[in-house]
C-alpha cells in the first residue's frame, strides 16, 4: 500500500497531517470547530493548520455546534468538503438534529442527488477521569443511525489513511479519534500511539478490518484502545499457550462482517471488546452477526466486555472498573476457553 | 418602487400558480381518504403542510434571487419551491412518491432537493437556518456573489438553532438573509404565547444586523423588503432578518380539526387574500389588463395540471429500490 | 392484576386517562409540551386534560425542545414529576443532551442524591408515510445511553399501566408510544389499537416481558408494531401447523433478559421482529443475549426482521418494503425452520 | 447602596474562601503531575477548571440567595458552588473522587450536587439556561418565593440553549435570574470573535426582559445588580440578564499552554484584583481593620485546609460501587 517507512508520529500529528495535504490537494476542503485554530484543536487535531491556511480555512467557531455543524452542511451541499470538529462526542446531544436527520439523511431524501462531502471528527475515550460527560465511545448510537460512515481508527498509520478517505468520500463520515491513542503529552502514553506513518498520502478503504494478529483459539473483535488492549491481553496469553487473534474493525459503517464471520470460522471462540455501553451497541451487533452468519462454526457462547451500562464515572477505581482492560481481557479469554 | 411590469407579472404568475397548487395538492390529498380519513391512504399519503395564503413571502424574496443562489425552505415548503424555480413535475412527482420524484419517492413532500436551482428543505422546525448559514459560508470562500436563504415560522424562530445561525451569520458577515414567516401559529400554539416580543425582527439587535418587520401580506412590501437586504448580502454588507405577517389558510396540516383557531379567522383572513388584492392592485394602477392577468391564470393553471398529470402518470419505484441512496457511490 | 373490564379504550386514550388518573392524585405532575393544551396533543396522548387540569398544568411550549425538556429536569430535581412530549421521537437531536447528558445522569453523578422523576413521551414507528424524519422508532438508541428506562406498550391495557408506573417511577423514563396502535382515527386502524382497560389505577412493572402466545416451535421477540404483527403472523403460521410463542418486552431498559432466555429454552429458535434500525440495535441485544446466555438451547442461527439500515422512504411500496410486517414475519419463520 | 458590614464582611470571607480554594486546587491538581504531566495521575485527575478572578460574579449575585433558591453553574463550577455554601469538606472529597463525596465519587469537578443547597452543575456548556429556568417553574407553580439563577460563561451564550431558556423564562415570567460570566474568553476564542454584539447582556431585548452590563470585576456591583434582578423575580417580576465583565487568571483548564493569550494579559489582569481591590475598599472606607480582615483570611484557610484533609483523608469508593445509582430505587 505504500513504502515502508521509518518516520514515526503520533495519531494526533498523523490526523493533522492527513488534513493538510488534503487541504492543499484540493481548495474546497477547509476545517471548522471550537479552538481548532490557533489552538490546534483540543487534542491536536488541526495543529499547524492554522498557520499553514490561515483563519479562512481554519475557523474558530462560536459555541454553537447545532449552528456550525449545520453550516458545514450547507457548505457542503454547495460543493465544500468541511471537516467540522465536534469536540468531545459526548457533546453530539446539542447538535445531533443536523447531523443524524440531515447531513446523514440528505442524501437519502434526494434519492442521490445530493452529496454531502462532510467529515464530523471528535474525540472519544476514558480512562484519564474526566467523567460521564467527557470520556464515551458512543460509536454505537452513531452506527445505529443510517447515512453516516463511521470510521475509528487504532494507529497513527491507520489514522492518517482513514483520514485521508474520510475527506474524498463524497459522502458524511464521523471519524472518532481516541484519546488515549493520540500520543498527547498530557495523556497516559501508550507504545503504539506513535508509529510509523509514510509521508505521502494514501487511502486505507472504509468496511476492510484488519487481523491485528493471527490465532487459533479465539477471537477478539474490537476497535481503537480495545484493539491495542487486546494485543496486550494476546501477548499475555501467548506466555500461556492461548493463540488469540485480534481483529481491528476499523469501521462501524460500513461492518465488515465477513472478516467476523471468517475469524470465527477460525479460532470458533469469540471475545468483542468495547469501550461503548455494552447494551443495544456494538457488542450486540458482533455477537448478533456471529449467531446469525456463523452459528456453525461457533462452539462457545460469544462474550463481551463492554462499559455495563453505567455512565463513566470519575473516580479512578470506579472509572477503572467500568472499562475494558487487558487483564480483563485476559480473564474474559480464560473464562471463554472454559465454556 | 419602480417594478418592470415583467417582474409584476412574474410575482402575479408566481402566486398563481403557488396558490393553485395547493388547492390542487388539498385535493388530491382528499383521494382515498373518503368516507374514512387515514393519513396512510390515497395518492397522497403522510402528513401535508400547505401554504396558501402564504405567497406574498415566497414569492416576494425569490423574486429577487438567481439560479445559483440558494434556498432553504421548511416543512410548508411547496410555495418557496415554486418561488424559487423548482423543477414542478418532479417536485410534484416526489410528493406522489413517484421514481420520477425530485427523490425518487423517498423525501416526500418535507424533503424537496433540487441541486439544480440550488433548493432544499426539512420537516425539522428551524434546522433551514444553519443550513443557509453553511451554504451563505461556502459563497464567501468562494468569493462568489452568491446568496443563501433561510425561510422559517414563526414557531421556528425559538428554535436554539435561529440563535446560533444568526450570531454565526453576523461574527462572519455573511450573504444569508434569514424571512421569518410569521402566520401566527405553530400548529395550535399562538406566537403570542410562545414569543416574548412581538416582532422576532426586533431580535436583529442581539446580532447587530438590521431587521425588519413587514406588516402586512403584501407581495410588493416582501419584494420591496427582501430586495434592499438580498442587494446588501450580494455586495458582502452581511446578514439581514426579515419578518412578514403573513395569513394560513389551510389547518397546520391537512386534516387539522383547528380546535384551537377561532371560528371565523380563516373566513376574515381570506378578506385579505394577497392574490385578490395584488391582482386588484395591478389592473387599478393600470399595469395589466383583466385579460392579461386571465392569461397567467390560465399559465398557472397548465403549469400545474401538467405537473401534476406528469407525476399521476410516472410509475412508482421498484421497492427494492428502498435499499439504494444511503449513500452516493 | 385488575378486575376484569368490559371497557374498552384506544392506546390513546389509556395513556390520556393514566396522565389523568396521576394528576388527580398527585399534584407535582404536570404535563409539558407542543400542542399538549388545547390541541391534546397531535397524537391525542393528552386529550382532555387541559379542560380538566387548566394551562397551569397542562403547559404549551415554544418550539424550543432543549428548552422546556432541559426545564422539566430542572423541575423535576426541584420536586415536580413532569410528564413531558416530545412530539415525535424523530425530533431527539435538539434536545439530546438535556436527554441523555443531564436527566439520564444527574442521578448517578450525584451518588443518588438526586431524583429525576420525569416522564419523556413521545411518537414512534411508520408506516403513514411520513418519511424519515417523522417515521423513525429509535429505541435502540435510547436503550443503549444508561439511565433512561425505555418503555413501549403494545396494547391499551398495557399502555395504562406502564405509563401509571413511569410517572410513579422517581426515575428518568422515555415512554414511546406507536402512532399506529394508538387507534387515532386517522391512522390505518388495526384492531388490538382498541381494547380493554380497567378504570382504575394500576401499574404494570418494568423489565417484565409478557408471553403473549405460547407456542413451541419458534420465539418472536418483539415490541410494540411488531407484536402485534408478530401474532397475526403466529395465527397464520398456526394453520400451516407452526406453533409460535409471541414474547412482548414490553420495557428495552430494563430488558427482562431471562424472559428471553426462557423462551428459547423453550422453543430453541429465535426470530426478533424490531421497527428500529437493523443494526447496532435492539435486535442486536436480543440475539447477543441469546448467544451468550442460551447458546445450549439455540439450534438455529438467531434471525433478525428490522429496518434495513436506510432512512425510512416516503414512497408507499419503498416504506412497506423497508418496514416489518406480518407477511414477512410469516416467511422469515419459515425460512428459520428451515435452517 | 447602604450594605451592612455583616455582609461586606461575608463578601470578603467569601471570596477569599474561593480564591485560596482554587490556589490550593491548583497545587493539588499538580501533586504526581511532575516530571511527566499526565492529566490521569495525582489525588486530582481529569480536567480542572479554575475560578480565580471571577469570585465578584459567584459572590456578588449568591449573597442575595437564600438555601432554598437554586443556582445551576457550569463546568468552572467551585466559585459558584462556594458561594452558594455547598458543603466545602463533601464537594472537595467529590473533586478527589472519594466516597465521601457529594457523589461518592461518580461525579467529580464538574458534576457537583447539593441537593441540600439548591445546587448543581454540568460539565456542557450550556446545559445550565433551561434548567434553572425549570426549578423557576417548578417554584412559580408552587407559588413558593423562591429563585433560581443560572450561571454561564461568554462563550455559552451563543449555544441555543441560551435563547430557548431565555425565550421561555420570558414569556412565563419565571423566577428566574441568567448570569453571564463574560471573561473574554471560550478557551481560546475571544468573545469578540464569537459574539456579534459587544454585549450579551443587548440580548435582552430579545425577550423583552432587563437586560444589564457590569462592566467592572467588582463585587459590589455585581451584588447590587443582582440584588435588584433577585428581588424583582422573588415577587414576581419576572427574569433579567445580568452579564459581568470578569477575569480568568488561569488557564482555561490546568495544564492549557493558551498559546492564545497576550504574553501579560494574566498579569495585567492581576493588577485589578478584585479581592485586593475590595480589602483596600473595606479599609480605606473604615469599614474593617486589617486585623479584621486577617482574621477572615485565617477562617478561609482553615475551611479549605479542613475540607482538603477531609478529602485526603477519605476513602475511595469500593470500585463495585460504579455499579450503583444509574437508578434510584
Ligand atoms: C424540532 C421540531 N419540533 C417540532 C416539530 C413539529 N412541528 C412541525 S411544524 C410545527 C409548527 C411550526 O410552526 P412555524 O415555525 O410557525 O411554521 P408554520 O407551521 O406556521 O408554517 C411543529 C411544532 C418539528 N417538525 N420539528
Ligand atoms: C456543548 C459544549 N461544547 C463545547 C464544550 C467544550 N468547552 C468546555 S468549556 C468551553 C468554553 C466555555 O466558555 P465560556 O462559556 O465563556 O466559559 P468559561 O470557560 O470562559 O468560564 C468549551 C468550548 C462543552 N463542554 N460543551
Ligand atoms: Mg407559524
Ligand atoms: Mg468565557
Amino acid at each position: 500500500m505504500s513504502a515502508i517507512t521509518s518516520r514515526k508520529l503520533t495519531m494526533a500529528k498523523a490526523i493533522a497531517e492527513a488534513i493538510s495535504l488534503e487541504m492543499e490537494r484540493d481548495p474546497r476542503v477547509f476545517v471548522m470547530g471550537e479552538d481548532v485554530g490557533v489552538y490546534g484543536g483540543i487534542f491536536g487535531a488541526t495543529a499547524g493548520l492554522y498557520e499553514k491556511f490561515g483563519p479562512e480555512r481554519v475557523i474558530d467557531t462560536p459555541i454553537s455546534e447545532a449552528g456550525f455543524i449545520g453550516a458545514a452542511l450547507g457548505a457542503a451541499m454547495e460543493g465544500m468538503r468541511p471537516i467540522v470538529e465536534l469536540m468531545f462526542v459526548d457533546f453530539f446531544g446539542v447538535a445531533m438534529d443536523q447531523i443524524y436527520n440531515h447531513i446523514a439523511k440528505n442524501t437519502y431524501f434526494s434519492g442521490g442527488n445530493i452529496r454531502v462531502p462532510l467529515v464530523l471528527m471528535t474525540a472519544v475515550g476514558g480512562g484519564y477521569n474526566d467523567a460521564g460527560q467527557h470520556s464515551q465511545c458512543l460509536w454505537g448510537t452513531f452506527a445505529h443511525l443510517p447515512g453516516l460512515k463511521v470510521v475509528v481508527p487504532s494507529t497513527p498509520y491507520d489514522a492518517k489513511g482513514l483520514m485521508i478517505s474520510a475527506i474524498r468520500d463524497d459522502n458524511p463520515v464521523i471519524y472518532m479519534f481516541h484519546k488515549g491513542l493520540l500520543g498527547l503529552g498530557w495523556m497516559t502514553l501508550i507504545k503504539d500511539s506513535t508509529g510509523p506513518v509514510p509521508e505521502e498520502p494514501y487511502t486505507i478503504p472504509f468496511g476492510k478490518a484488519e487481523v491485528k494478529r493471527e490465532g487459533k483459539d479465539v477471537s477478539i473483535i474490537s476497535v481503537a484502545m480495545g484493539v491495542y488492549q487486546a494485543l496486550e491481553a494476546a501477548k499475555e496469553l501467548e506466555k500461556e499457550g492461548i493463540s488469540v487473534e485480534v481483529l481491528d474493525l476499523r469501521t462501524l459503517v460500513p461492518l465488515d462482517r465477513e472478516a467476523i464471520i471468517n475469524t470465527v470460522k477460525k479460532t470458533h471462540r469469540v471475545l468483542v471488546v468495547d469501550e461503548d455501553y455494552l447494551s443495544y451497541g456494538m457488542s450486540g451487533e458482533v455477537a448478533a452477526t456471529v449467531v446469525e452468519h456463523a452459528f456453525d462454526y461457533l462452539e462457545a457462547p460469544v462474550k463481551r466486555l463492554a462499559v455495563p451500562d453505567v455512565p463513566i464515572p470519575y473516580s479512578r477505581p470506579l472509572e477503572q472498573f467500568v472499562l475494558p482492560s487487558s487483564s480483563k481481557i485476559v480473564n474474559a479469554v480464560k473464562e471463554l476457553l472454559r465454556s | 418602487m419602480n417594478i418592470p411590469k415583467e417582474t409584476l407579472m412574474r410575482m402575479y404568475l408566481e402566486m398563481v400558480t403557488i396558490r393553485l397548487y395547493e388547492e390542487t395538492m388539498a385535493e388530491a390529498y382528499q383521494e382515498g381518504k373518503y368516507p374514512v380519513f387515514n393519513i396512510a391512504s390515497g395518492p397522497v399519503p403522510g402528513e401535508m403542510h400547505l401554504a396558501a395564503g402564504q405567497e406574498p413571502v415566497a414569492v416576494g424574496v425569490c423574486m429577487h434571487l438567481k439560479k445559483e443562489d440558494a434556498v432553504v425552505g421548511t416543512h410548508r415548503p411547496h410555495h418557496f419551491a415554486i418561488a424559487k424555480g423548482v423543477d414542478l413535475k418532479r417536485m410534484t412527482a416526489e410528493i406522489f412518491g413517484k421514481v420520477t420524484g425530485l427523490g425518487r419517492g423517498k423525501g416526500g413532500h418535507m424533503h424537496l432537493f433540487d441541486p439544480d436551482v440550488h433548493f432544499s428543505c426539512s420537516g425539522i422546525v428551524g434546522a433551514s437556518i444553519p443550513q443557509a448559514v453553511g451554504a451563505a459560508l461556502a459563497f464567501k470562500m468562494r468569493k462568489e456573489k452568491r446568496v443563501a436563504v433561510a425561510f422559517f415560522g414563526d414557531g421556528a424562530a425559538n428554535q436554539g438553532t435561529f440563535h446560533e445561525g444568526l450570531n454565526l451569520a453576523a461574527i462572519w458577515k455573511l450573504p444569508v438573509v434569514f424571512v421569518c414567516e410569521d402566520n401566527s401559529w405553530a400548529i395550535s400554539v399562538p406566537k403570542e404565547k410562545s414569543t416574548a416580543i412581538s416582532q422576532n425582527a426586533d431580535r436583529a439587535v442581539a446580532y447587530g444586523i438590521p431587521g425588519v418587520y413587514v406588516g402586512e401580506n403584501d407581495v410588493l412590501a416582501v419584494y420591496e423588503a427582501a430586495g434592499e437586504a438580498i442587494e446588501r448580502a450580494r455586495q458582502g454588507g452581511g446578514p439581514t432578518i426579515i419578518e412578514v405577517k403573513t395569513d394560513r389558510f389551510f389547518g397546520h396540516f391537512q386534516g387539522d380539526p383547528e380546535v384551537y383557531r377561532p371560528k371565523d379567522e380563516v373566513q376574515r383572513l381570506k378578506q385579505n387574500d394577497p392574490i385578490k388584492r395584488f391582482r386588484k392592485y395591478l389592473i387599478e394602477n393600470d399595469i395589466a389588463t383583466e385579460n392579461e392577468l386571465k392569461q397567467l391564470d390560465d399559465e398557472a393553471r397548465k403549469r400545474v395540471e401538467e405537473a401534476f398529470l406528469f407525476a399521476r402518470e410516472s410509475p412508482y419505484p421498484a421497492p427494492e429500490e428502498a435499499l439504494l441512496h444511503v449513500f452516493v457511490e
